[in-house]
């Protein structure tokens, strides 16, 4: 490239070594006088154009930021298979079945506590969102599912889930294992 | 300086010890410190000294045992020499000018380490860098199947329970009764209890018939429609038509 | 500029995002497999050359910084670091001109005793730390400068000491014992 121009460096450094996202105004201040901070922004944009890093605002503050193709080297996601517990399960197939429901709700179908770490692992998942509160007293959270959520379960749509006919049908409503069940979820191994 | 009760002590802390104080003497000399004439030296520092007593400043220990080392090197340089002396004041001397240069060099590059462009001063990193991070996520598992099944044990639990007790495959008294009365006619001698039982595969069913084969005909035989032998205990039962 | 390579932004990118200097084994952990970090740093090094920031080696760590000649405008805005005793300074100097050393010894140099602050200043600045013991009677601790007290000083290596070579050449560093042996050796009588 032409060498760069002393305004480009002046905001060049003035960004690279700013703790947080920086105005105009404050780049100015931070440059000095004499130095043209739009045209230093402008050719600092055209510099960077092509490379791993470069500047960007953000709401009327500038920094600098990497590449985001280079996201994955950056940020190396190692994913680890987990399976959900069965609290978080229930959990999810009541919020599905029920939505959008409180965590009062949830517990009064399920019949059983949840624990705070039960949702938030199915919000991790990014199955399951807040989705406003209910105007009750107190206001409760309510809960949805995502459409995250249906793409991860094949659902076109929640009207996709089987009813409570096709359940039974199904064999799914014995009570067959009512007992082990119940020993299973008091036994307070509930967390995802 | 400050003021301790009536004699004034010298801010001896301005030089870090003899040697920094005699390093500062011989700067003033400015001369090269390799043509530093340590004799020249020796007499500032000596007045130095006897300048400070003279204004009854309180000198420190070490600064008078350099003084003292000082005045005797000073005679040594100066009388004739006395080759029995070891080591020599020239020695002497000669180490002290060595002290100096070293110390005067590390002084010298102290100051342009400290003048160099420094990291946080002069140039600087980058002040937000988003860092480099391995994170775990946790890839949750579970499919539509789980899902159902789990809607379906909850359902199931929460459910009022309807108890409906299924036929289990039983032979009643009364069906036993009228089998063994209708077998007990065909046979003419003695026969087996097992004879009489359904064939079956179901150890339930078996048990059920066997048993309620047993009372029927405990009963037939209490009527006296049958006699029952059996040759010890739980020894094979015969039956046969009284 | 030419349109960078893969291997000079990935390099790039890794270097901007991390939040301390890298080896070059680092580096490639980071960058991923594939990525020829050499082949990177020496292109990030030329792109650079003439702009506000870049790229530094300092004791095999790597890193990106502000341009020395932009100092007078980010200078402005920041705190002076940690001031120095004259103590510690010397101090400093003689540990990294003549590492390792045991207290003893810059004492010897300094011809005062170090007080207990002074090495713990430097230690606590991240300078210099205890590189063990020296196999002598007494087995004294010595001490040696860290790869920080490198980055922090703009030192590529110890090599880049300011005037190291002149004074190892003088003799300077060499103790006096040691030069008063070749000194009655070779010339018997010197005046002083």
């Amino acid at each position: 490239m032409n060498p760069p121009s002393h305004d480009e460096r002046a905001v060049e450094a003035v960004l690279f070594a700013a703790e947080a996202p920086m105005t105009l105004a404050e780049i100015r201040a931070a440059a000095g006088e004499g130095v043209d901070v739009a045209e230093g922004l402008r050719a600092l944009a055209e510099s960077y154009a092509a490379r791993g890093i470069h500047p960007v605002e953000r709401g009327g503050r500038w920094h600098f930021q990497t590449a985001p193709d280079l996201a994955h080297i950056l940020r190396r996601t190692r994913e680890e298979p987990r399976k959900l517990s069965r609290a978080a399960i229930e959990t999810l197939a009541i919020i599905a079945y029920h939505e959008p429901v409180s965590r009062a709700e949830i517990e009064a179908i399920r019949g059983v506590q949840i624990s705070k770490g039960t949702l938030d692992v199915l919000m991790e998942a990014g199955w399951v969102r807040p989705a406003g509160r209910r105007e009750v007293p107190g206001r409760p959270l309510i809960y949805a599912t995502t459409p995250a959520f249906l793409t991860h379960f094949g659902l076109t749509s929640r009207r996709d889930l089987p009813g409570i006919d096709d359940l039974r049908a199904a064999g799914l409503l014995d009570p067959i294992d009512e007992v082990m069940l119940n020993v299973e979820v008091e036994s307070g191994d509930d967390e995802g | 300086m400050d003021e301790t009760g009536d004699t004034l002590t010298i801010d001896i802390d301005g030089w870090e010890g003899p040697l920094d104080l005699l390093l500062a003497l011989a700067r003033q000399q400015k001369v090269d410190l390799r043509e530093l004439s340590i004799l020249a030296l020796v007499e500032q520092y000596l007045a130095f000294i006897e300048g400070a007593k003279a204004l009854k400043l309180e000198i420190a220990a070490d600064y008078l045992v350099m003084a003292a080392w000082l005045a005797y090197l000073k005679s040594g340089l100066l009388l004739p020499r006395d080759p029995e002396v070891e080591p020599s004041p020239e020695e002497l001397a000669l180490r002290l000018h060595l002290r100096l240069q070293r110390l005067d060099a590390m002084r010298e590059a102290g100051a342009r380490l400290m003048g160099r462009d420094r990291l946080g001063r002069d140039v600087f990193p980058r002040g937000a860098p988003e860092g480099l991070k391995l994170v775990r996520k946790a890839a949750w598992q579970a499919d539509l199947f789980d899902l159902i099944a789990a809607y379906g044990a909850i359902t199931a639990r929460n459910r009022p329970v309807m108890h409906v007790v299924s036929r289990r495959p039983v032979m009643t008294l009364e069906a036993a009764l009228q089998r063994v009365e209708a077998m007990l006619g065909q046979a003419l001698d003695w026969t087996t209890l097992e004879r009489f039982l359904p064939a079956t595969t179901d150890p339930s069913l078996a048990r059920s018939s066997r048993a309620s084969s047993f009372l029927a005909m405990l009963e037939l035989a209490k009527q006296g429609r049958l006699e029952l032998r059996q040759e010890s205990a739980f020894d094979t039962l015969w039956v046969r038509a009284a």
